[in-house]
């Protein structure tokens, strides 16, 4: 089954993991900006994280036939320093006219505090002012539920929003229905141990059904799985969903999705967006 | 009492064939898990709300009423929506202290 | 209440540093199961006996005494020592139907 | 850390698995005569069985530098069918002369029947008669408290058995008091899902103490671990314990059980075992 994995660092990862992505069926993959392990050290190790993402990684990948996107930001976990944030709020745009910037992303908060709010609501301008779609990372555990709601109330009032174009990420079972609820493309990352697992992410496809669901690895430098989302598809298939439904939630919203950015080669022919309708 | 009664297409007893196993091995690990903490030499976790959210939340395994995974999460969450004034530290922990004060006061 | 105690060389805060996340995610896990049986469309399980014995398993992990582990496996076990006169079926199951009609009455 | 792994069906498991256990210190297997994962033909197929594991496996081993051990028997899925166990246990006694032959094993109960008993039990005999060390499998699951307490107490009435020469396998909480009270070896089978988890096993060391306790992989075609020996000496690690209980474990116990067999040429230095005992 062809997928897209819409959440992967592939920074963190070998080549050996493009190779199994590709043999189980990976066309592309998009690489939000995230926190490195510790603090980076200033504006220009930013730089340099966008240059490595937008030049490195999408030609290791094409290694393997895999298209690689990234997403670009000052990520949550740093955003409680507010000078470091307006410096790299500054070197952002000159990055997003690259040929696989598709927005700006993963935004969000991390321990729901003023800084990180304020840092957040900097980038969702600056993904106004230059019309970007936005992917978004609630933050984790016994934060998820306070922080997603802080995020989609205060998007929801903004009437520049279009939530068609923003994906908000993470999503776990206390969090899926005020996503939805509010007309966001919703998230599910199956990370071992403090995110979805396949199975939970099935659970919540039944329940919901597949519109404006995606799913993801988020693989990255910690325990985690760079072939998740085909356990997701041995697990819907386990279940008893039928290809289409599968085709649907892989392949299918996620290329829907990133399709708004002109920039996405869509890997679906149009025969087949119209059958997955 | 099912919510979203209906929805999974496998019959119970194919999903018992499909995955009692694992969730069997599951109920063991927790359940070792709880002997480990009362063996401990420092038994110094008595008032850790990680623990105590621990406890509720297996509870809530042994509740008739579906939804428990929504119920479980919530134990787990910091249902306190205000914003903190500053950042304490960088990293969530699995469970909060605050929540247990508030309940649900957080929510409004 | 322990048994065994403090033969576990590591304080109970670090074993929930440790191993909180893992066995966090295994409840959920489990209350996802729970709540996947009640979703199911054929609501065909509710006499079987394995369900019926994880729904007794998940009672013992409420437990405050120690040995929990003990219990849930004598829980998941058939506790009639006596020999089959012939084979039934090749492979175990992970619960015993028998158990429950002999408690420990099979254990003298 | 040096480890022997006492419980590993290789000839269902690939050369890699091989390279894998000797780059984590596997410096011996021992592999006891088990199903295939349906009942073999007859007794032809048993004989080739058994000259598999005792020609090809410790050759394909020794590639890597890991010594090769087995232990022969008609396993307990197949000893309700009592023609086909005589035939087997004919069949036996030709191949105990082998090189790298230890005793008789994983002899034991599945469902605990009748017919299985008397099988079990025709193998006691066997090991008797030709002075052989024994292995023994313990059911599984719901059947492994009845069936482990049928075997304790059939070999603790027979004088002639001395328990130092007998390992006792696939303990679990429930199982492992009464192993060890009747005096016999007790092993732990690291096996995912449905036998004990390292974590677990850690536990029952704490609990019990090192004596008379080995551990194992029990890896075969199922869903099993190589490297469970290895898993567990992260874990040990993990909990605080000091590498003397660890080495213990691992490597002094399963050699001190082992070389009670002529043929079992010892990893370990002299030095050593004087050391860890």
């Amino acid at each position: 089954m062809r997928y897209i994995d819409l959440h992967a660092h592939m920074i963190s990862r070998t080549t050996d993991d493009y190779h199994k992505m590709a043999l189980t069926g990976c066309v592309a993959v998009t690489e939000p900006a995230f926190w490195s392990g510790r603090d980076r050290l200033g504006a220009q190790a930013f730089a340099d994280y966008f240059d490595h993402i937008t030049t490195f990684e999408p030609a290791r990948a094409a290694q393997y036939g895999v298209a690689h996107y990234a997403w670009l930001c000052l990520n949550p976990k740093e955003g409680e320093d507010r000078e470091l944030a307006r410096q790299v709020l500054a070197l952002i745009p000159e990055f997003l006219s690259r040929p696989t910037v598709l927005g700006i992303g993963e935004i969000g908060l991390n321990r729901v505090t003023r800084n990180e709010l304020a840092t957040f609501l900097d980038h969702v301008e600056l993904a106004l002012e230059h019309d970007q779609m936005i992917h978004i990372h609630t933050p984790h555990l016994e934060d998820k539920y306070k922080g997603t709601r802080v995020i989609v109330e205060t998007l929801a009032k903004d009437g520049r929003i279009d939530p068609a174009r923003v994906m908000v990420d993470h999503a776990e079972e206390h969090t899926v229905e005020m996503i939805l609820d509010h007309g966001f493309w919703t998230g599910f990352t199956l990370y071992p141990r403090t995110k979805a697992s396949p199975a939970r992410a099935v659970d919540m496809i039944e329940m919901y059904g597949p519109e404006r669901l995606c799913v993801a690895s988020a693989c990255d430098w910690g325990p985690s799985d760079a072939l998740a989302v085909p356990e997701f598809v041995l697990e819907m298939r386990r279940r008893g969903h039928d290809e289409a439904l599968i085709y649907r939630v892989v392949l299918h919203n996620p290329a829907s999705f990133l399709g708004q950015s002109p920039k996405f080669v869509r890997p679906d022919a149009p025969r087949e967006r119209v059958a997955a309708d | 009492m099912a919510t979203h009664a209906g929805t999974c297409p496998l019959s119970q007893t194919r999903l018992l064939d499909d995955s009692f196993m694992e969730h069997r091995a599951q109920v063991l690990a927790v359940a070792a898990f709880l002997d480990r903490l009362d063996r401990s030499r420092d038994q110094d976790a008595g008032g850790d709300f990680r623990l105590t959210a621990l406890r509720e939340a297996l509870h809530v395994l042994t509740e008739s009423e579906g939804g428990r995974v929504g119920r479980v999460q919530m134990l787990l969450s910091d249902r306190d929506v205000r914003l903190l004034e500053e950042r304490d530290r960088q990293n969530a922990l699995g469970a909060s202290g605050r929540a247990h004060d508030l309940q649900d006061g957080g929510e409004g």
